[in-house]
């Protein structure tokens, strides 16, 4: 393979002027998904540091390298941190977390945490999977679907077209808003069918941009399904790489008639689950010290 | 692990196939594989025949291919898969009581292309909500006696058949003793357990199986379970004999305490109520059974008999679970989820393959059973 | 008589120019794109192998997903018709050619003369064609020209569940999870393609001889999996993924397909 | 190419069949003003029953409904997306879906509300036709509905019993029916009514019969918009008038030679539902010289069929014309009970075999070249047993395709797939 146009920027953030050492309890969140890992580090609630890297092939390595990279120029060592929830598929391969929560109910609470108690519905979109979650006020889970069956509507769907088209992922969504007309979505759900109908359309002549247009919107009504299935509420937020894609975004709010809230500056929707997971692990550390 | 009382049905549900074998030793008797449990067990019992219900391996296999296209559930190609591979090879002929469209096409493929000397297919009615279903089925089980006894050379009397009805309901009350321990506050037995109790006794000889039970529950009130039930599961919906499946839910705190399932309850809750007319008693039996969604119309009986049965089992939530491309079940889900959810208990849902993602299914259930089980002062 | 034929495949264009049914030249060119492109490319370059002009060919019969936009074809013939032929062609004992490409799976029965008299495609899914194989190598991160023998060092063989490719690309990640060694997991991928592209042969009926072509054809691993799937041996010629366009070649002094059309 | 070898002209009672179909359903929306009784159910139900209500009775049968529907892909599309955000999968019979997305979405595919239907009455013959029933009067917030059970076996092992049981439920039907519309029920209409089934379905059984003769007077396209009467009304007299004037027509094409396709060369037969959104496939044949001259479906879900005294398949004799009269309720019922369960396309329910056979008599019959099934992700029921008819045509010899799609649901239809698998199997049939 030559240029991998699939691969997202893998990065790591220190919040800017916050002192861990003056915090009372440090909790760490470590999300392993089927494609990427992201370590979350909070300081007596707040988002401290976080990193995001692709998932390699074995769990803890991906865990151990995520959380490092995370600690990465702050001072802090594994040590510090009091306690630490791990969650998403490699959850139970987290050598160093104290406890493991799925990743739909590590989402729902870090969407509590991202954009406020008025969050409904959470939209997440994973590398493999994408899922639908309703919460309460706090953040709890109330019901969830769960798509892990089909590519169409997952990251990795997006990661093979844009591998495809050779379009660097973070362009597919803006490239696929700059036709003029909008185009029929792609038919075929199957990820890989779709692909060779894209080819198809490549070979008639239709640019890029076209092509973009026509899988975002068939992506987009294929995650409205979902959204349809479990009955979106307001506020909705979007969690996951996707919410990136803007050629997404849009089309999905168009089809359900609403928008989304707006991504947060400070927090990557890719760490939701994280900062949830962190999240959890400061209530766990402190019931058991009241317990103590 | 708790003193396992179990271990006996467990080992009939793994050896199937070897019990047969040697029942056929032992008893020079023919063996009869029935598709689909409202096949009437007591007359084919009555002719000395040994019933067996056929069921899949849970494995992967490409042999059905050629025989039923793939649009139709994975029950029936798994079934089928058993006849092709010889799994079988020891049956003596094979019957269905009329059901789905899918289990039939696993009987009719099975019926040409597999040696047999016998099979019947018994016109059971859809209809079972219509009182002229009674006597048109008397009728049909009238013509099934009388081809058993041609086959079988051997008339089956009113004796063989009071025999048959007594040991067959006489089953069906031990395991309705037995399920009362699920109402425990701590279960005296998981699902997977009933599980293989109800399967084993669709496979083995039921006199043999009402003595282990008996056996079984003069140990089961002493018994000691020190594991936590945790979440009160009920399990409805396809038939269902995952056992790995089980196995995985019951691993991550929680416990099936009821199901509606023809691997379940629904195979033997109700009894045969004894009439003059030995053939109208069993008929009687077959329409008024706890039915399948494919016969579950005008009226959804399904309904209050699944909310009785959570609320007599304390249930906290349900997996609702189904075999892909299970029309009947499919037509039923949606109003099931919405009866439970309006009394209060919750539901998730699941789709079953012949093998299922368990790593993929355990996330789900995980997170279904958080909603239970995280702790409120964590949010 | 001079003959070419042009595969407009998924992946690549691949062309043979033949005399009398002798092979005279190949040549292959990489063209999901531009197919008309790719073809122009490989058909010169065939040409010029060769030694030939275009005039000295007196047929040029496309095949393929893309045979409707191939240049300079004055004639058409299936996919499957043209596996028959060139397997046939190839194997005079064929009865049955299977076809594993990039993107889809087939298998053809034919008679002596390499006539077609019954076909299968796989279903919808991608699992059962080359792009499997090339989705799980990412997932394993492992070459894909090392997936194949690596999967033949495999100790034993682990069940894969998952048919969709994308599920099973969540299934190696977990069998990775599970320290599962990466033979066994390579021998697990072929397995479940293999398993596919065996139930779909076996609703023509497997006859003998079978003959594997395809560019999957050329994954030992695969052909390893695909024997063991279907119990028979296979032949399985030395360039596999040039016999759809060898059939085309064929199929004009075989009078099968549409020809000066 | 192939050449143009006979005369050929389209159909004069072309435009009669589309102003019939067109009258049924509006009549259906009108029913009301004029004081009558609206009724739905399945194709295959016993429409001779409710038609002892009275003459102002109409009816809305689900299958060609649905069908409707699917030729309209866009409201196609709504329907399932409706349907399915009520949590039905989208894997269920794809009529069913149709129709069930109409009254959610509360429009009739002719334009307008949804006619909400005064009762429901149908047949039970496959595991959904009774539970789209359950589920439609569920959708429409409750209507009072009733279904025979028919699963009595096929048509050579029925017996006095399995009649019984079959017209014993008309029996509580036509009382229940009294009930829910308040109305008297006059046998004589019913009786009426069962001669006009008995005459329609028979005639129709005729036209097809009548396309045995090469070069076929009719082409399968053409047939499923005949044929489609018989699904709406195959009860009511102007439908076995309908049938009546067609088969002359189609006598005198036979006659005159005048063919459906003037370049048929090859004659190939289908199996169940085409794809409806895609009848372009039927006209792609035709560029090839090959002409489909119909199939079990469309032969068999209607036509009645008998075995004449040379052993090949004709139109069923009538009850009238074996000078039977009908004086009762029960005589009317059994003679519909038994008529009904003869029905060529139903014996599949219990036995692959016995429709391979009768496919087996069409292909020698009707002198077909190949067999092109239609795996038919739409219906199940009519896609029962369709893997061992494959066998079991093949077995004889017979060329046989299948390609996959769906009845009612284009996103499980490849045109393009489907395209390549027929170019192969005209390559087998010789075509190109």
């Amino acid at each position: 393979m030559s240029k991998e146009y699939w691969r997202w920027p893998e990065y790591r953030r220190t919040l800017p002027d916050k002192d861990w050492k003056a915090a009372k309890i440090v909790t760490g969140g470590v999300d392993i998904g089927s494609v990427s890992s992201k370590a979350v580090i909070i300081t007596d609630g707040e988002l401290y540091a976080y990193s995001i890297m692709r998932t390699g092939s074995s769990s803890p390595d991906s865990a151990q390298k995520a959380m490092d990279w995370a600690l990465e120029g702050t001072g802090m060592k594994l040590d510090n941190i009091q306690y630490t929830v791990g969650t998403g598929y490699g959850r139970v391969n987290v050598p160093f977390a104290n406890r493991a929560i799925t990743e739909i109910a590590c989402h729902a609470r870090g969407a509590n945490y991202i954009w406020g108690p008025t969050v409904r519905t959470v939209l997440d979109m994973g590398g493999q999977d994408c899922k639908a979650i309703h919460c309460d006020e706090r953040g709890k889970v109330t019901a969830f679907l769960m798509n892990d069956k089909c590519a169409a509507g997952t990251g990795r769907g997006m990661e093979v077209f844009a591998d495809l088209l050779s379009v660097p992922i973070e362009e597919v969504g803006p490239m696929s808003l700059s036709v003029e007309k909008e185009p029929e979505p792609v038919s075929s759900t199957c990820v890989v069918f779709a692909k060779s109908e894209a080819v198809g359309l490549l070979r008639k002549g239709w640019p890029k941009d076209m092509v973009l247009a026509a899988f975002c919107s068939a992506m987009a009504s294929r995650i409205s399904e979902l959204l349809e299935k479990i009955k979106v509420e307001k506020d909705f937020v979007i969690t996951g790489g996707i919410a990136k894609n803007i050629g997404v975004v849009k089309r999905l709010e168009e089809i359900i008639g609403f928008k989304a809230l707006p991504m947060k500056e400070q927090f990557d929707p890719m760490i939701a689950g994280g900062i949830g997971a962190a999240l959890f692990a400061k209530a766990l550390y402190e019931r058991e010290h009241q317990a103590a | 692990m708790q003193q396992n009382l179990f271990e006996k049905f467990h080992e009939w549900y793994e050896n199937r196939h070897e019990y047969a074998r040697e029942w056929k030793e032992k008893t020079r008797g023919k063996v009869l594989g029935y598709f689909c449990t409202y096949a009437p067990e007591e007359l084919i019992y009555a002719a000395g025949v040994l019933p067996v219900r056929i069921l899949g391996s849970h494995e992967a296999q490409s042999v059905t291919e050629p025989h039923i296209f793939a649009m139709f559930c994975p029950l029936c190609r798994d079934c089928l898969a058993q006849g092709l591979q010889g799994r079988y090879d020891y049956l003596d002929g094979i019957m269905i009581a009329q059901c789905c469209l899918h289990m039939r096409q696993a009987f009719t493929s099975w019926r040409k292309h597999v040696p047999l000397d016998y099979s019947y297919y018994l016109y059971m009615p859809h209809g079972v909500q219509t009182p002229r279903a009674y006597p048109y089925l008397r009728g049909e089980l009238a013509d099934f006696k009388k081809s058993l006894e041609e086959w079988t050379g051997k008339k089956i009397t009113d004796q063989d058949l009071d025999h048959a009805i007594e040991v067959y309901n006489e089953n069906r009350h031990l395991m309705k003793r037995v399920y009362e321990f699920r109402k425990e506050r701590n279960p005296k037995l998981m699902g997977l357990e009933a599980m293989e109790m109800v399967v084993s006794s669709q496979m083995i000889d039921k006199e043999e199986h009402n003595q282990a039970l008996k056996e079984l529950l003069k140990e089961l009130p002493e018994r000691n379970v020190k594991r936590e039930a945790g979440t009160r599961l009920m399990i409805l919906g396809s038939e269902d004999d995952d056992t790995e499946f089980l196995r995985m839910v019951e691993s991550t705190g929680a416990t099936f305490v009821i199901e509606d399932h023809c691997t379940g309850s629904r195979y033997f809750w109700n009894e045969v109520v004894p009439q003059k007319d030995r053939l109208s008693a069993i008929a009687a039996r077959y329409i008024d059974r706890s039915p399948c969604p494919s016969k579950d119309w005008p009226e959804r009986t399904r309904l209050p008999h699944i909310l009785k049965l959570a609320k007599d089992y304390n249930v906290e939530g349900a997996l609702l679970i189904q075999q892909k491309f299970c029309d009947p079940h499919e037509l039923d889900i949606p109003a099931i989820r919405s009866h439970l959810e309006k009394n209060g208990i919750p539901t998730y849902f699941l789709e079953f393959d012949v093998t299922v993602p368990v790593g993929q299914f355990k996330t789900r259930v995980e997170a279904f059973l958080e909603t239970f089980q995280l702790p409120t002062d964590l949010f | 008589m001079i003959t070419a034929g042009i595969d407009m495949g998924a992946k690549n264009v691949k062309v043979v120019i033949l005399k009398d049914d002798k092979i005279l030249s190949r040549s292959l060119t990489p063209g999901r794109f531009d197919q008309k492109a790719a073809a122009e490319k490989a058909f010169n370059e065939a040409l010029q192998k060769a030694g030939l002009s275009h005039d000295d060919i007196e047929h040029v019969v496309a095949t393929g997903a893309g045979k409707d936009v191939a240049p300079y074809a004055n004639g058409e013939i299936s996919m499957m018709g043209a596996d028959a032929l060139g397997g046939a062609f190839l194997f005079p004992s064929a009865r049955t050619v299977i076809d594993v490409g990039a993107e889809e799976g087939r298998a053809v029965k034919c008679d002596e003369k390499g006539r077609m008299v019954d076909f299968v495609i796989n279903e919808r899914c991608a699992a059962g064609a080359g792009t499997f194989v090339e989705a799980m190598s990412r997932a394993l991160e492992v070459k894909l020209e090392e997936i194949g023998p690596l999967s033949l060092k495999a100790e034993r063989a682990v069940p894969m569940n998952a048919q969709c490719t994308i599920f099973a690309e969540s299934e190696v990640v977990s069998l990775i999870h599970a320290k599962t060694p990466k033979a066994d997991i390579s021998r697990a991928i072929h397995d479940a393609i293999a398993d596919r592209i065996a139930s779909m042969t076996r609703r023509l009926g497997i006859q003998r001889d079978v003959v594997l072509v395809g560019g999957v054809a050329k994954n030992s691993g695969f052909i390893e999996a695909l024997k063991r799937a279907l119990g028979v041996d296979l032949l399985v010629p030395d360039e596999p993924e040039f016999v759809g366009a060898l059939g085309a070649a064929l199929s004009p002094t075989r009078r099968i397909g549409e020809c000066e059309k | 190419m192939a050449e143009k070898r006979y005369k050929t002209k389209p159909l004069d009672c072309w435009n009669e069949a589309k102003q019939l179909r067109q009258n049924y359903y509006e009549n259906f929306v009108k029913a009301h003003e004029i004081g009558g009784v609206r009724w739905a159910g399945g194709a295959w139900s016993f429409s001779a029953v409710p038609a002892g209500l009275g003459d102002d009775i109409y009816s809305l049968t689900g299958e060609p409904y649905g069908a409707t529907v699917a030729y309209n892909k866009d409201f196609a599309e709504e329907c399932h997306e409706a349907i399915e955000a009520k949590g039905y999968a989208r894997d269920l019979c794809a009529y069913m879906r149709n129709y069930w997305g109409s009254i959610v979405l509360n429009k009739y595919v002719w334009g307008g509300e949804w006619p909400k239907p005064d009762f429901l009455w149908t047949t039970h013959i496959c595991c959904s036709h009774a539970k789209w029933y359950q589920v439609a009067g569920e959708l429409e917030g409750g209507i009072p509905y009733f279904c025979v059970d028919v699963s009595v076996g096929p048509y050579n092992e029925v017996n006095e019993r399995r009649l019984n049981y079959i017209v014993s439920q008309m029996i509580d039907g036509i009382e229940w029916m009294e009930k829910v519309t308040g109305r008297k029920y006059d046998d004589e209409k019913l009786i009426q009514a069962v001669y006009n089934e008995c005459r329609a379905t028979s005639l129709w059984a005729e036209i097809c019969t009548l396309n045995k003769a090469v070069p076929a007077p009719l082409d399968e396209k053409t047939m499923y918009s005949l044929y489609v009467m018989g699904t709406l009304m195959k009860h009511r007299k102007e439908c076995a008038d309908f049938y009546e004037k067609l088969r002359d027509e189609v006598k005198e094409r036979v006659a005159n030679q005048i063919a459906a396709v003037g370049n048929e060369r090859f004659r190939v037969m289908t199996d169940t539902q085409p794809p409806w959104a895609f009848l372009e496939l039927w006209r792609y044949l035709q560029e090839y010289g090959v002409v489909s001259i119909g199939s079990l479906y469309t032969f068999g879900l209607i036509g009645i069929f008998e075995v004449k005294e040379d052993g090949t398949w004709g139109p069923r004799t009538t009850p009238q014309e074996q000078g039977i009269e009908i004086e009762t309720r029960e005589q009317a019922l059994r003679v519909l009970a038994e008529w009904t369960l003869s029905r060529p396309e139903w014996q599949h329910f219990y036995s692959p075999e016995l429709k391979s056979d009768m496919m087996k008599r069409i292909v020698k019959e009707w002198h077909v070249d190949g067999v092109m099934l239609h795996y038919n992700r739409g219906c199940e029921g009519l896609s029962m047993g369709i893997a061992e008819n494959k066998l079991a045509l093949k077995e004889a010899g017979i060329p046989v395709m299948h390609f996959e799609g769906n009845m009612g649901d284009e996103r499980e239809f490849d045109l393009e797939r489907t395209r390549a698998e027929i170019d192969a199997f005209l390559e087998i049939l010789g075509a190109r």
